[in-house]
């Protein structure tokens, strides 16, 4: 008898079936991979199991009895537990008051402190008890989310692509708390991802949906890496990068010409110190390092969140007046940002006009006729799947919201390409599109930063690789000579 | 008269004007901890001080009368908790709308009853100490308090760990209710002994004030009510003691005060993140 | 709808006992309610006068709410430019028609440079706008008080040995806003032509125009908005300003339309600020949304005032407006959402 | 009928049909109030004594109160449309409802207006007007026969907001005491509100940690809770406008009249009898008409006749008092 099984659950918005009668087997002891291509319908089939959505059809058994979570705090006496990215913690409260949150009872701090210092060791989860969260990195802020959620005691874990923000260290760590948690401790873990290799490596078993349908179902053993892929996206995948495979082949390197199109100097900001760094047309520089070096905060400067302390940023030769609001755009900078939800989309404004919201005209008029024209071209091409171009971006999968901002900053023709984990939340085949894409940016004449904690990502891609630690450039190296094994070493801050 | 006996003149009448707005601020601080910007506490105020009135009238006891205060200020959060945080009405639209609507009604009962004046009943100033420690220890230290804390500064978090958001920030304008109730039964009761139309005159709005000023702490809220008490005690009492000012400049005091408390300062404080922001929950 | 019938219905019951309890007859008051405000050309002139500070109050707010500024001060704006309307009238010794748009000129831009202030504190220093623009009204309301009380500044000439009350002197006929038709019949102010000239404009701006996309993207996701080129100080102050602006020509409208005194009065305003606001907060900010629902509020207004007339205390009137108030925001939520939270 | 009380001038126009004015059968007064009409004090009695001798008479009265002075034109529009006979205004705060009674729907109404401020008369109107100066220097002289009585020299007056109307009264209260105390003094406080008890007892309460004697609280709703204060120190106490000598709770010492609902009963009498003209004023003389006038609730005998002759000089114009106040004012 299963931990978790699902019956036929059914979820329509309008004439979107985001689920199609999915059938699914948790078993106690097992680490169960949920895999789909984006808008495939997992995150939507999470949300019916934690009661924060509700179901059309179907049945929800808990160790073989019906049950149905109203609300999140149904779903944590069912023992279901989820491990969200957003939104779960309270940023001004402490670690302990987080964690304690939602229990009952007289407080107890010593208490709370301890049994938190004692998880720690446990799963080898070390956080600060009596810091603040929002002092805390993203890595920090997921232990802590564990924390909270194993001390649930969860029969069901559930996490919803929970390494998009981790290092690969940090995600090595993550699985092997995960393995104890399920083969000691006995849950059930169901693991969201599009990193295929993670699910390979960490899973028993695995189940794919498509199109809101269960299309795969197979022990992890039993299948491979270019398998999940066909199951997931219909066709073959053959970019290894986009696999989260280290190439076998060195990427060969375009010839880069010219001068920088973009050159940061001095670059001084909050976690940054002195970064100098330079994009010629034609190259994609890759930008690798582990979380919470600073890569964040380039990706704020270029935004235009942050005014940097000192230090200028070259567009093409020119230096830009960073205090203007949209002066890199104007300029010819192009950025994904990685947080996308804080700067690069408006969630409730619609899919058009996020498609086309840097791209307005010069006129007092908007001319709407052209921005729809636009925005369904965009769509389009980068096959963003919506019920409507009307429809609010937040109605999107996380994967669409991720091609919308894509396709509206590669629709400008940038001069300058700027991209921080650009695959995060992507399905293998947008991956492997969007690297295509880049590719071909490149080879146009674009010049292609690319900022990444995947380290297959910036080897499968990069011409260049700088190397960021502790706010500055720790080294550069050519994609050709890089290993995996140097670029951890520069990482890890050594030789350069 | 020497300056001492000033100084206590003014000293005394600031706490009894400070009374009732450090009751009632209690009651707002913890309802804006918990994200609701509650603009109908002048009409828990006004209410409970008809009430009590009414109540003390008919049954001869004050303390009777305070209870009904409190009661009928609990009633008051009681109603805008459920239109706001359960019919999700606006809460600024429910606010403004029970203002109008306590106004109206207290105004209207008074025509048909006489209840005379009865000697003012100083007592209940002894439980404004208790109070507020009992509002800093439930915001601070108790698990309601967290819960509260939680609900004001990130309400889906809140939502997903399992707290019930609506019910905690109705609960919330509940003791909001309770305590600016006491306090306007204490102004009634306490300090006037007789009811009169519209007798708050805006005290509610000068609570508000009063927790913006303090920048959502206790201590500096309470702080705010005393500056605001004692610059309208300097206001009614310089001219007894020969001092003329500009009496627009000063009832408009407290109100500049509170600004210019903002502008020195707001850098400084931080506001509970979704004051003021309804929770409905959807999208994550 | 139907819902909105059962709580109209609820609160016209809740209003019918009351009216009983003071020996009142509900079915007079209805008709009274009626009478007063759409029953005949006079009702409803009178209507349509309180519709236009209303929806220009109403317009404003929707612009500075879509910019995600929530501006709670309208009622201090609308005095302020009712003060500098009244000041601007009384001094200036202008033509007619050249008097009536510098009236209206001088009261939209001194509450648009009051409302700014809310702005200007916002930038330097991180003051809340919510917060400012609330506390500014009270400090308005002691400003008006001070020129109104105050013999060299605004308050009315004293005439022979008689007191003098704290008011302006009234505004010259020739201040006035015209009107087609005159009272009793029926009166289309030119306020009301502003003010649906205001919110028509307000919808076009901020569907049609760069500026008014620009404005909608800060108030959804300020960071996007910055991230995009927009200016977010400039926008947040403009738009605040612009409904301070919108707020002070009520003002004006209101001191020179037939309605009023045509003098500045310190409860001048008869609390339209406050009504102005809710009619946006009902309306969802969506300016065009806000014509019928101030013209709601233009009824009961109007309803409520000829109801008081009628011997009903006029307290019992602003009791039945504002249930009648509730009835029509309560429906907006389906029933479902009852059940959680 | 009664005889036309002196000081009416002669010249007015009667309004046909009187007081039936617009013929439809019965007599309708319609009042409009500027204060709650449910004050305990001025704004009460205006209406009070309306509806008591309308009763009597067996009129109906449509009564409104505190009207928005804003609106005061709109509401009197909405008054005629009931059909009322009689348009009463409250007080001159609301004195821009006056041009309603040129309008058409106002046609066949006669209109009441009691006007201390600068009301200017027109042929619709009847005015009803006295001299604040008069009745204020007068409570100043009794309070001050009072507090000769008790030894005392300082007096205190509170009063809402500083208007130019309480600023006068305050001055002319000053004037009276002096009269009897030349080196009095007079605190004056101005709480803001006519009607925040709050505010308003602190005020007193200042002065009494003053040492005044005597305290005016010329208040509206705060009143009696200013009031009370003043009779827990036993200070000597005035009403502001009405009778209230048999008042216990709280107890008042000197009742000074100036009742709106006195003068207003006055022209309710010609009115019934069909003798109210419009067009004219009404001037009420302090110690020739029964109103206004001051009354020592427990005066001795010596006091009473002091009152009495001061008052009586004051009808017989020997004694001039706007010269008494500009004299003694300040
Ligand atoms: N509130 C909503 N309204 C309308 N459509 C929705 C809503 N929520 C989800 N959808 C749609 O349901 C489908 C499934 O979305 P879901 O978020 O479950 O995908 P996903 O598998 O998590 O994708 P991703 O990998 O991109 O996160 C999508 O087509 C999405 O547009
Ligand atoms: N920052 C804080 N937040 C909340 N409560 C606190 C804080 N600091 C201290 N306390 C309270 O002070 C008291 C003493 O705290 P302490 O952490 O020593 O443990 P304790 O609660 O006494 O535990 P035990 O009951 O096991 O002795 C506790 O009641 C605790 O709730
Ligand atoms: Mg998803
Ligand atoms: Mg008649």
């Amino acid at each position: 008898m299963g931990a978790l099984t699902l019956r036929g659950i059914t979820k329509r918005y309008g004439t979107v079936v985001a689920c199609d009668a999915v059938d699914l087997d948790v078993e106690r002891g097992e680490i169960h991979g949920l895999l789909g291509e984006n808008g495939a319908g997992k995150s939507t089939l999470m949300r019916i199991l934690l009661g924060l959505e509700t179901r059309d059809a179907g049945t929800i058994l808990r160790d073989g009895r019906p049950v149905t979570a109203g609300s999140p705090r149904e779903a944590v006496a069912l023992g279901i537990g989820m491990v969200h990215q957003h939104f779960s913690l309270v940023e001004p409260l402490t670690v302990w008051e987080n964690v304690i949150l939602g229990d009952t009872g007289r407080i107890r701090r010593s208490r709370a402190c301890a049994e938190i210092h004692e998880m720690s060791q446990r799963y080898g989860l070390p956080v600060d008890p009596l810091a603040t969260v929002a002092s805390l990195s993203a890595g920090e802020r997921q232990r802590v989310e564990l924390i909270k959620c194993l001390r649930r005691d969860p029969a069901v874990l559930i996490l919803d692509e929970p390494t998009s923000v981790l290092t690969r260290a940090e995600s090595a760590e993550l699985f092997a708390v995960l393995r104890r948690v399920v083969r000691s401790e006995g849950r059930a873990v169901v693991l969201i991802s599009h990193k295929l290799a993670e699910i390979t490596a960490a899973t028993d078993r695995v189940t794919v949906l498509r199109h809101g349908r269960v299309v795969f179902r197979s022990a992890t053993a039993a299948t491979d890496v270019a398998e999940l892929a066909r199951q997931m996206v219909g066709r073959e995948v053959a970019d290894a990068a986009a696999l989260g495979l280290i190439p076998a082949a060195p990427h060969v390197p375009e010839k880069a010409q010219g001068d920088p199109a973009l050159r940061i100097r001095g670059l001084t900001a909050p976690g940054l110190t002195g970064i100098d760094l330079e994009v010629r047309p034609g190259e994609i520089a890759g930008l690798y390092g582990a979380e919470g070096n600073g890569q964040a905060q380039i990706g704020d400067v270029l935004c235009g969140l942050v005014t940097p302390d000192a230090g200028t940023v070259e567009v093409g030769g020119v230096p830009v007046d960073l205090r203007t609001p949209g002066a890199l755009h104007t300029a010819g900078l192009g950025i994904v940002p990685e947080d996308r939800h804080r700067a690069a989309v408006v969630p409730a404004m619609s899919v058009a006009a996020n498609l086309t919201m840097k791209d307005l005209g010069t006129r007092v008029w908007l001319d709407r006729r052209r921005l729809r024209r636009r925005a369904r071209e965009l769509a389009a091409e980068f096959g963003v799947v919506a019920t409507s171009l009307d429809a609010p971006l937040s109605s999107l999968s996380g994967g669409n919201q991720q091609r919308v901002v894509l396709a509206r900053e590669l629709s400008g023709d940038p001069r300058v390409l700027v991209l921080a984990q650009p695959t995060q939340g992507l399905d293998v085949g947008a991956a492997e599109d969007l690297h295509e894409r880049l590719r071909r940016c490149a080879h146009d004449g674009m010049a292609v930063l690319l900022i990444s904690t995947e380290i297959e990502e910036v080897l499968g891609l990069a011409d260049r690789v700088l190397v960021i630690a502790s706010g500055r450039v720790a080294g550069e190296l050519h994609a050709a000579e890089a290993t995996p094994e140097q670029l951890g070493m520069l990482v890890g801050g050594g030789a350069g | 008269m020497n300056l001492l006996d000033d100084l206590g003149t003014v000293l005394s009448s600031s706490l009894r004007l400070t009374a009732p707005l450090a009751f009632a601020a209690c009651g707002e601080y913890l309802a804006e901890r918990a994200g609701t910007l509650n603009i109908s506490v002048e009409a828990m105020m006004l209410g409970a001080a008809f009430s009590s009135v009414a109540v003390a009238g008919a049954t001869g006891s004050a303390t009777t009368g305070l209870a009904a205060g409190v009661l009928t200020g609990a009633l008051i959060g009681l109603i805008h908790g459920n239109l706001a945080h359960r019919l999700t009405i606006n809460t600024f639209v429910v606010g403004l709308v029970l203002n109008a609507l306590v106004l109206g009604l207290t105004s209207f009962l008074i025509a048909g009853a006489t209840f005379g004046s009865r000697p003012p009943q100083r007592w209940p100033l002894l439980l404004l100490p208790g109070i507020v420690l009992l509002t800093w220890w439930l915001v601070e230290r108790s698990r309601w308090g967290l819960e509260l804390r939680a609900v004001g500064e990130n309400p889906r978090a809140a939502d997903m760990t399992g707290i019930r958001v609506g019910l905690r920030r109705r609960q919330a304008l509940l003791w909001c209710g309770a305590l600016a109730g006491l306090g306007g039964a204490y102004l009634a009761v306490g300090e006037v002994g007789s009811f009169n139309q519209n007798m708050t005159a805006g005290r509610g709005y000068l609570v508000i004030a009063a927790v913006i000023f303090g920048g959502w702490r206790l201590g500096r809220t309470l702080v705010g009510c005393a500056v605001f008490g004692l610059a309208d005690a300097l206001r009614l009492a310089l001219p007894a003691l020969g001092v003329t000012l500009n009496s627009q400049l000063l009832i408009a005091a407290p109100y500049l005060l509170a600004l210019l408390a903002m502008v020195l300062f707001a850098t400084r404080h931080r506001r509970p993140r979704a004051l003021g922001k309804p929770f409905v929950r959807q999208e994550p | 709808m139907t819902r909105t019938a059962a709580w109209s219905a609820l609160a016209l019951l809740v209003s019918a006992v009351l009216i009983v309890a003071t020996g009142g007859s509900p079915v007079e008051a209805m008709q009274a309610l009626v009478r007063g405000s759409v029953a005949d050309a006079t009702a409803i002139s009178v209507t349509l006068l309180y519709a236009a500070p209303l929806l220009l109050i109403a317009a404003g707010a929707c612009v500075s709410a879509s910019a995600g500024v929530f501006n709670i001060g309208q009622e201090g704006q609308v005095l302020i430019g009712a003060l500098a309307g009244a000041a601007a009238g009384l001094r200036l010794a202008l033509p007619g028609p050249a008097l009536i748009a510098v009236v209206g000129l001088a009261g939209a831009l001194a509450a648009g440079f009051w409302a700014w202030l809310s702005a200007l504190m916002h930038r330097l220093r991180g003051v809340d706008i919510v917060v400012s623009t609330l506390l500014m009204t009270f400090v308005a309301q002691q400003v008006v008080a001070f020129a109104v009380n105050t013999p060299w500044l605004l308050q009315e000439s004293r005439l022979g040995r008689a007191t003098v009350l704290p008011q302006t002197n009234k505004l010259p006929p020739r201040a006035l806003l015209g009107s087609l038709g005159s009272y009793p019949g029926l009166q289309l102010n030119a306020g009301l032509l502003i003010a649906v000239a205001a919110a028509v404009s307000v919808a076009v701006l901020l569907t049609r125009t760069r500026w008014g996309f620009r404005v909608t993207m800060l108030g959804l996701n300020p960071a996007a908005a910055a991230h995009s080129g927009v200016r977010v100080t400039v926008v947040t102050g403009s738009a605040l300003a612009i409904s301070g602006t919108l707020a002070g020509l009520a003002g004006a409208v209101l001191l020179t339309s037939p309605l009023s005194t045509n003098r500045l009065q310190p409860g001048g305003t008869l609390g339209l600020g406050w009504d102005g606001l809710l009619v946006a907060l009902i309306a969802r900010n969506r300016p065009l949304l806000a014509i019928p629902v101030a013209l709601l509020f233009a009824v009961l207004r109007s309803g409520g005032s000829f109801l008081a007339a009628t011997g009903v205390p006029s307290y019992l009137a602003d009791i039945v407006k504002a249930l009648l108030v509730l009835a029509f925001v309560a429906p907006r939520v389906p029933w479902r959402r009852l059940a959680v939270a | 009928t009664p005889e036309a009380p002196p000081g009416i001038n002669e010249a007015g126009t009667l309004p046909p049909g009187e007081p039936d004015v617009n013929g439809d059968g019965k007599v309708v007064i319609g009042v409009l109030s500027p204060g709650d009409i449910n004050d305990n004090g001025y704004y009460e009695s205006f209406v009070v004594k309306a509806e008591a001798f309308a009763t009597k008479q067996g009129w109906q009265v449509i009564k409104r109160g505190s009207v928005p002075v804003a609106e005061a034109l709109n509401a009197a529009r909405a008054l005629c449309q009931q059909k009322v006979d009689m348009v009463a205004i409250g007080a001159a705060e609301l004195k821009d409802a006056i041009p309603a009674s040129t309008e058409a729907v106002c046609q066949k109404t006669a209109w009441y207006v009691p006007s201390s401020a600068n009301v200017a008369q027109t042929p619709e109107i009847t005015l009803s007007s006295d001299d604040p100066n008069q009745s204020m220097l007068v409570a100043g002289y009794a309070a001050g026969l009072l507090m000769r009585e008790k030894g005392t020299t300082k007096a205190g007056f509170v009063s809402g907001p500083e208007a130019d109307f309480t600023v006068v009264a305050a001055t002319a209260f000053k004037a009276g005491i002096r009269e009897i105390i030349p080196e009095a003094t007079l605190v004056t406080t101005y709480a803001g509100d006519f009607n925040d008890s709050g505010k308003a007892r602190e005020a007193a309460n200042a002065q009494i940690s003053q040492g005044v004697g005597a305290l005016y609280p010329y208040l509206g709703g705060a009143t009696d809770a200013a009031t009370a204060l003043a009779n827990e120190k036993k200070l000597i106490t005035l009403t502001p406008g009405t009778d209230r000598c048999d008042s216990t709770n709280p107890a008042f010492d000197v009742s000074v009249l100036f009742d709106p609902g006195d003068y207003f009963e006055a022209a309710l009498t010609l009115f019934a009898a069909g003798q109210l003209r419009m067009g004219v004023t009404k001037v009420w003389q302090l110690g020739v008409d029964p109103y206004p006038t001051v009354k020592l609730c427990h005066g001795t005998p010596e006091q009473n006749a002091k009152l009495a002759a001061f008052i009586a000089d004051i009808g017989a114009k020997k004694i001039d008092p706007a010269a008494e106040v500009k004299k003694l004012g300040n």
